[in-house]
């Protein structure tokens, strides 16, 4: 069966820095996969390379069948991801965000309510400029405006940020069922006893290498993370 | 893909809406550029009315760079960009919304600018037909040059001042093809508006051939 | 323009120290000599520009007509720069290699060089014969400032600190833009004929005396050269750079592997 | 003994939403706080009530002995407050960025060096600029820098988000050394697993107002969150 | 407190090196606009010689809003701002260093945009004394002004378009004074340079005093 991501010595600068040092990487499809690795690891990177937002710079990749270094433009129809900070419009309410970027998924207005519903962004929420949210609110917010996309492909970059308890299990129940329903789930997190309730496969980033692995709750590399890091310099 | 123009375009329009930069801040500023002009050539009346066309443009452009600014920033802000890339709307869709918006605004700016250069500066107008078609054809010359210069520096860090540099030269012609016209439109110079005219409409032609053609290789990020 | 080889190439081995070869030494030396020779025609050779009017006045440039041996060719070598550019820009859209990119960078420096030398000559020559440094109503001497600030803009795109592709491609946008300039620079006298003091297409309509032809287009020749050994260098500069770029990111993500290697070690205990 | 703070009534209106609507609370010195709560709740803002960057719109407040209504500068020099945002300038290292905020709160060179050990922020790291780091170490860097300035009133809004295991043991470290050197520790944060480990006092925050709590793992008040929000109406 | 300031203007002025914005972008800018100016009154060169002085002003000012509003988004971009609040550094330091670097910013590029204006518009200077005093008079007078109103509006979410609207009325009379002075300096018109000296002298002054008190109160946010 094809890889849903399938990466092979692949290499990513971010402006002269290699924070990806030659990835190797299966994901096959319907999987949950969780990067766990210390700051700076190359995780954020990792997932922006898979949803074609970052570029090769050598080496060769494939995610959900369309080469990464000719085809990005369909890679970025069929992916979702949550990255560090939100995508949302400060000036217009919830629901005008989570309706806007619907529209532009061509997505429909049930959709729309289901999403937030299920985020519990109904009643007073709904009708609040996102730029009076609070940090877990608009987190929240984000979520939903990602979940109407229905992605064969969800890349989830520290999904649990900022969440109280009530919506951790939400998403858990989405990535659950995401996963069920066949697509494949990529997270990266640092909140390994939350995220090993999902068993998910570990995949360690370490240094802009990755080495698979299977204990989900195991701590990161012994030696000083700050030691693996200042191995790539920048050049 | 029409549906998705107007849907960027509603977007955006919906956002100035919202915070009232347009009408709260950018006219004010408009106006204020105007009054400081009038101080600054320190002149009398005749001359300021030989110079209200020049002085019209110099102050709409320089609004309009606000408002290329604002309608790029609120993408920036918190990685909305990025998501439109992944949303999979036709990069010439988001050009053509994105020009469209501030072509609107612009528009609007004339409209409230062009009133109170008659009345501050007392000019009267002769030919209406030609004032409504360059101020058309001016401002969409702006939006598309603005929305693709616009895109060019988003995201570099550095947006609010580096995109006066690129565009004003850029928008140059726009500049004195729009005085000429509205010389010839306001009487005060018998200079040939309707062939400056076309020059703001091939202007607004190419700009938006070129910037919807080559907007996706722009937007092609990293 | 070549700081930056001086301080890099002299520390990494295996990359040339020099951007000279054999074939830039002899640009050079031809650039030098046929300067000296121009700068004898132009002083010995061709006469003073004066002509007596019919009141018996003496008028004209006197000297100051040897200026145009070098503001013309700047002006032509600033045009060549913009337009190789510009086909520079166009390649690197097609093929995305790093090599039309230097070029496209190298050729656009060349020409914001020629294109204030062309700036500032004329201000020099404007002064005895306009009796002014600059002249906002003449079409030709805005329009070529016009021009040469689009490609400082675009210079000033390519100093941002950002990706390096990014940045590619956005200036290689800018510059197919910039480029039209170079049309309407050169078209501005015929399509505004009224609005300028500057002299219209002298060249072709053959108003000039023999002399002074052949000296410019002597000076055309030299200015040509010139160009070549600036474009070669320039281009070498950058090349050698992105080697040394490309060298030092190997020797990171090589490093950067031997230790992953390493790292297995402690973590395959757990 | 003087409470390090203490609120009677407090409320405080974000626009016209009362974010606070009449918390009552003693802290006294010494104590390790967490507040804890569903999204929305106003933690964030409580902590900022205590920076003294807020305003109270009624009721009565001191901290570390000053009144909040009107000594809200001599507040604001005592105290040191981890927020969402990291305050940070992108064009700086990290070098630059935590010596000028040692130099703006008058600490010495040394200091600036221990902080910047203690957050494994050396070698390489300390002379990128803060644009160009990851978001846990831009985090980090944000903790060093408010480190140096030895408050006596800490104020940590959700401090762990985005730390790699190291660095979350090294919060613990400074949360208890910062505690033992009798300074208060005030936290507001989701992961209450990772919490507990520091035995705090918990205090529950919902729908504006604070509810004395016991078990730090207990989740939230059985009634939606979003119920208990609701209650605070735009005023 | 005078290391506080130095503080702030060493931080601020350090960004603006490292960011090259000034001297990559601004200037280019200010060049920009002086273009477009002379395009847009498309006058001989007599009467731009007169208006000169005028043009730089507006120019100076024009730019000085993208300077200041940098100046402040820095602060603001990520939090930095509350964290200041929190820093225990008098405000008044903060308000001097602002300050300070600003006006430094504004006199590098007043020499070059005047080497600018001496080229292109070809003026001659007569007294440079004067020239020199109003320079600095100004820039100080603008920088002050410039980082009260830049605090007033920062963190409204609209600064980029809100600080124009403020500002300009606010130094109009810098405008004006400046430009008289460089009309005397230059003498293209018999005016009084050393009262207007006088004028910019008083406002840099009341602003320096009235911005350092104020301060304080300002920064005492919500
Ligand atoms: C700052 C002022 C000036 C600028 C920016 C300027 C610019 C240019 C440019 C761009 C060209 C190339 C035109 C083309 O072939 O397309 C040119 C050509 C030329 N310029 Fe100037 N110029 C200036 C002043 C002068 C002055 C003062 C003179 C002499 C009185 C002069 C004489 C010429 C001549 C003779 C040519 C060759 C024209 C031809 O044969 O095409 N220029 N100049
Ligand atoms: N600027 C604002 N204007 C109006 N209301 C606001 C503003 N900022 C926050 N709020 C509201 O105030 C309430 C409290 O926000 P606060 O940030 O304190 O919550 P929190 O407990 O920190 O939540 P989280 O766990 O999501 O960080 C929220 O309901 C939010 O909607
Ligand atoms: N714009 C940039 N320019 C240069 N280097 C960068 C840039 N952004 C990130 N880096 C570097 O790339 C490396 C990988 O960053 P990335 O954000 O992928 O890490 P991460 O694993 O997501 O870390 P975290 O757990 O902190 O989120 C880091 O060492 C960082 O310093
Ligand atoms: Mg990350
Ligand atoms: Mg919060």
């Amino acid at each position: 069966m094809e890889s849903a991501v399938r990466l092979r010595a692949a290499v990513t600068l971010l402006g002269r820095f290699p924070a990806l040092a030659g990835v190797d990487l299966d994901i096959i499809p319907g999987e949950i996969v969780l990067f766990k690795g210390p700051n700076g690891a190359g995780k954020t990177t990792l997932l922006r390379l898979c949803a074609g937002l970052c570029s090769l710079s050598t080496g060769q990749g494939w995610v959900l069948g369309h080469d990464l270094n000719s085809e990005r433009r369909m890679v970025r129809r069929r992916v979702a991801l949550l990255g560090h900070r939100t995508g949302l419009y400060d000036d217009l309410t919830v629901i005008e965000n989570v309706s806007f970027w619907a529209q532009a998924a061509g997505a429909s207005s049930t959709d729309v309510d289901e999403a937030m519903e299920r985020l519990s962004l109904t009643g007073r929420l709904a009708d609040t400029r996102v730029a009076r949210l609070s940090a877990g609110q608009r987190r929240r917010a984000s979520i939903a405006s990602l979940v109407v996309r229905r992605p064969e492909l969800w890349l989830l970059d520290e999904p649990h940020a900022g969440l109280d308890q009530q919506t951790r299990d939400t998403v858990d129940t989405l990535v659950r069922g995401a996963a069920a329903a066949g697509a494949t789930v990529v997270l990266a997190s640092h909140e390994l006893e939350r995220i090993a309730v999902l068993e998910p496969r570990v995949v360690s980033v370490v240094g802009g290498v990755v080495r698979a692995d299977d204990d989900p709750t195991d701590s990161e590399s012994p030696d000083p993370s700050s030691e693996a890091e200042d191995d790539r310099r920048v050049s | 893909m029409f549906r998705d123009v107007w849907l960027i375009a509603g977007k955006d329009l919906r956002i100035e809406m919202r915070s009232r930069v347009g009408l709260n801040q950018i006219v004010p500023f408009a106006v204020t550029v105007l009054v400081l002009f009038a101080f600054a050539l320190d002149t009398d009346q005749e001359a300021l009315r030989t110079y209200a066309p020049g002085l019209f443009w110099v102050t709409v452009l320089l609004a309009a760079l606000l408002a290329i600014g604002r309608s790029f920033a609120v993408d920036l802000a918190d990685g909305a960009a990025d998501r439109l890339l992944l949303s999979g709307i036709d990069p010439i869709a988001v050009f053509g919304g994105k020009a469209a918006a501030i072509a609107v605004q612009l528009v609007v700016l004339e409209v409230l600018l062009g009133a109170g250069v008659v009345l501050l500066f007392d000019v009267t107008v002769h030919r209406y037909g030609l004032l409504v078609c360059a101020g058309l054809a001016a401002a969409a010359g702006v939006a598309t040059a603005g929305t693709l210069y616009g895109a060019l520096v988003a995201g570099l860090g550095v947006r609010e001042t580096l995109l006066p540099v690129l565009l004003l030269p850029v928008v140059a012609p726009v500049l004195i093809g729009a005085t000429r016209a509205f010389q010839d439109a306001f009487g005060v110079a018998g200079a040939e508006g309707w062939a400056w005219l076309g020059l703001l409409a091939g202007f607004a032609a190419i700009y938006g051939v070129f910037g919807a053609l080559s907007y996706g290789a722009l937007l092609e990020e990293a | 323009m070549t700081t930056a080889t001086t301080e890099s190439t002299s520390t990494t081995e295996g990359i040339p120290a020099t951007t000279s070869s054999k074939a830039t030494k002899v640009l050079g030396w031809l650039t030098l000599a046929g300067f000296a020779v121009l700068v004898a025609l132009a002083f010995a050779w061709v006469p003073e520009d004066t002509r007596i009017t019919e009141q018996g006045d003496v008028v004209g440039q006197f000297d100051a007509v040897r200026l145009m041996f070098v503001h013309v060719p700047s002006a032509i070598l600033a045009y060549t720069g913009f337009a190789l550019t510009f086909l520079a820009s166009l390649a690197y859209l097609r093929w995305r290699t790093d090599w039309w990119d230097m070029m496209a960078h190298a050729s656009a420096e060349i020409g914001v060089l020629f294109g204030v030398l062309t700036l500032v000559t004329g201000s020099i020559w404007g002064r005895p014969t306009w009796q002014t440094w600059w002249e906002w109503g003449d079409v030709r001497l805005v329009t070529t400032l016009v021009m040469v600030l689009v490609f400082i803009g675009y210079l000033a795109v390519r100093r941002i600190p950002a990706d390096v592709a990014v940045k590619a491609r956005r200036s290689a946008v800018i510059a197919l833009v910039g480029a039209v300039n170079i049309v309407i620079v050169n078209r501005s006298v015929d399509w505004w004929e009224n609005r300028t003091l500057h002299q219209q297409s002298t060249l072709i309509a053959r108003k000039i005396r023999d002399e002074t032809l052949f000296t410019l287009s002597f000076s055309f020749a030299v200015g040509m050269v010139l160009f070549a050994w600036l474009l070669l260098h320039r281009f070498r500069t950058a090349y050698l750079q992105s080697q040394i770029e490309e060298l030092e990111v190997n020797e990171a993500l090589a490093e950067r592997r031997a230790e992953a290697g390493i790292s297995e070690t402690p973590e395959g205990r757990s």
